[in-house]
């Protein structure tokens, strides 16, 4: 179940990451405040249309930050999260950590979107150690960006490489956040998290009853 | 979401409820968002909580909500001064009620309802009559106060300048309780005294970035 | 013992209270950052040389404020804790009020000098309420710069105008802060708060005898 | 007191004690003091505790200060990273203590030692392993976690400009833990890229005013 799977627009699925992240940013409503986590939620600037009044934060300590710098662009002051030079757009700021983190922590940015190793039912996050035994673990503000925005999406693959679902009844791995998870984007379908249980909003290439049968948990759809 | 830019003060107050808190920045004159408070007036919302620094002076601005019985508590640092005589007269009728916070507590509480904070353990107060009845706690050796989040429905806060996205930028001494206010209210509306187009603020000097800004107006007499 | 009484500069006193702020200036050290409490504490800075290198703090936000304005120096935008325009200083700096606090309360001011009601032989310090019951409570920054300055001075007369002492064993109004007060300056004497217990620096026109006679608790000579 | 000016990172970073908590700020690169970094490492304590937000990058600054033996516990957000083989190293023989702390909580942290907060109820990792045995608290129906200042007795900080009296600007982000960190150490050590004449910074635009900077020295290679 690789996410460089054949993509297609139609519809159908498995879907590959930029399809994934092209979902996600269909679904961020205009001029809202997104914090989009590192590794493949990055994709998701890509996707916004040029005049989706989206606007980017950073945690290292800035909003309306730009694309990816290119070229004569680069400037070692001026990275994104994942320590990758950037841009900044018109009607930026900059910020320290401690305010960058307080902004976040507060509940000030509508959505965060995040990598996830596992999500549960009721909407736990893992995603920040494995628990290996040897394993090193590092957080960064993986736990704040958990339980600070308004709204926490997950794109994620819906089974690991070896066929376990990540979408599970509990989480194994050690936990990010306690039940902050609203929206699950895989390769398979979207989820969401509700009071009431896992509900399935749409499915590429498969259907619920197909999904019911795989996962260890039982779906809403979100018709009924 | 997106700032909006209003056409006028009344425009911005829109929708106050009454019962809300109401964070007004401001100390002395220098920050105080004198359109907002006036289009309050005008707006009708009543019994309302209002943090402030002060709790007005003279006939007009806060003191003028006092007077109009639009205010069932002041929460501030420092109520007495020589023209509070509105306030005064309400207070010792007992027709307000107040809460005096040390002025470092009312900007902290603030600060840490924006930044989430549940709680924190302070040293200001710690064995006097505004601690009184709170929780204490001994860290290394001191004594702390536990303090609460002050978290307000609207803030009325005023700046120099905005750009359209609402990114605000101050003026000396009149910066005050601004950006701190601006954190911790679910409606934040900033009275400037000049709008200019998105890009032309140096992104190093916002003080209050755009996310925290609902609503904008320019000032009247400005 | 009025507080405009007759000034010597010969060390005989009771001082008047431009004699006391020039005591307070003298024994600020050398670029020290100083918060200068409303009221008479404000008088301080008149006495400060010019080479001093002390920088001021007012609390409303802001460092290395200066004189008060004059004329078209006024600025609506620019006043000190009490509500006066102010001038800034080259090296100024500009913060909001949780920065402001954050710096006193957080122990970066070396001193701050404040007015008083009372003070006792324990450093408690009141200075925010009479205690009378149709008093409105005020308190400001008082309980803030009185846990957080490095050093606390007090600036006061020694005796009210009916002549009751403000120096006492325990004090009867409302405290602003607990063991906080390091040195009392008054117009008769200044005294140092100790561990042992109030000791005597130097007496204006008096004598430790009589201010022991005055005064209901004991009192130790700087000397022994 | 004043703001020293040094002629060099080592007089800059002298006098710093074996068994010191050091706060190094920067985030990646940006903001990384690196020439006081060489210079700690030149000048010889140890048994240091670091604070910052990763544990070193290839062979060179805080790496080499770890691959000396010189750094006893590093407190960071996030250590594993494609070339923090130094650490890893130490950390799986069981050289080097590590705590692991939120990036929001190692920031927090700092600014509580700076305000006098005496600790701080937060919302971050409620119910993780990050939580494991710290007192949590229910505050509006909200799961919190106490946690603690962390203080440095020196912080080693890059910021882009200085003043004489130590006023700093930083440059976009690099901005990062520099100011947090200047507030949170009782030496505060800035390496800057230039130096100017105190009254041509405007007082708007400072983030670190100079009451909390103790030393500052001017990049070598600027």
């Amino acid at each position: 179940m690789s996410t460089d799977s054949l993509v297609t627009d139609t519809g159908r699925g498995p879907l590959g990451k930029h399809d994934m992240a092209a979902l996600v940013a269909r679904d961020i409503p205009h001029g809202a405040f997104v914090n989009l986590g590192i590794g493949q939620p990055t994709l998701v600037a890509d996707h916004l249309p040029a005049d989706s009044g989206v606007v980017l934060h950073t945690e290292n300590g800035m909003l309306n930050m730009g694309p990816a710098a290119q070229g004569d662009e680069i400037d070692p002051d001026l990275t994104n999260a994942g320590k990758v030079p950037v841009t900044e757009l018109p009607g930026a700021a900059y910020f320290h950590h401690a305010d960058s983190f307080a902004m976040m922590r507060g509940g000030h940015l509508d959505i965060c979107v995040l990598g996830a190793f596992q999500v549960s039912t009721a909407g736990d996050l893992a995603n920040w150690h494995t628990g290996a035994p040897d394993a090193i673990p590092a957080v960064g503000g993986a736990m704040d960006l958990a339980i600070g925005a308004k709204k926490v999406f997950v794109m994620m693959t819906l089974f690991t490489k070896t066929g376990a679902p990540k979408l599970v009844p509990e989480c194994t791995y050690p936990l990010t956040g306690l039940a902050c998870v609203d929206r699950v984007y895989t390769d398979l379908a979207v989820f969401d998290i509700t009071e009431r249980g896992v509900s399935v909003r749409e499915t590429f290439g498969t259907t619920v009853d197909e999904l019911a049968g795989r996962l260890d948990l039982p779906l809403l759809s979100a018709g009924g | 979401m997106s700032t909006l830019l209003c056409a006028n003060a009344d425009e911005a107050v829109a929708g106050i409820e009454d019962g809300s808190t109401v964070l007004v920045g401001g100390f002395g004159m220098a920050g105080m968002p004198v359109d907002l408070i006036d289009a309050l007036i005008r707006q009708g919302a009543t019994d309302l909580t209002v943090v402030s620094n002060n709790a007005g002076n003279g006939d007009t601005g806060l003191a003028a909500l006092l007077a109009k019985g639009r205010v069932r508590k002041v929460v501030c640092s420092f109520p007495r001064q020589a023209d509070s005589y509105v306030f005064d007269e309400l207070y010792r009728t007992g027709r307000i009620e107040l809460e005096v916070v040390p002025q470092g507590n009312l900007a902290e509480r603030m600060r840490a309802a924006g930044a989430g904070i549940g709680a924190f353990y302070c040293p200001t107060g710690a064995g006097t009559l505004l601690a009184e009845g709170k929780e204490t706690r001994v860290i290394d050796g001191r004594t702390y106060v536990l303090e609460y989040p002050i978290k307000g429905d609207v803030a009325l806060i005023g700046a120099h300048r905005s750009d359209r996205m609402g990114n605000l930028v101050y003026r000396k001494t009149a910066r005050n309780f601004g950006p701190v206010m601006a954190t911790a209210a679910t409606t934040v509306v900033a009275q400037v005294r000049e709008i200019v187009d998105t890009g032309t603020i140096d992104p190093e000097t916002v003080i209050t970035p755009g996310i925290y800004v609902d609503r904008v107006v320019q000032e009247a007499t400005a």
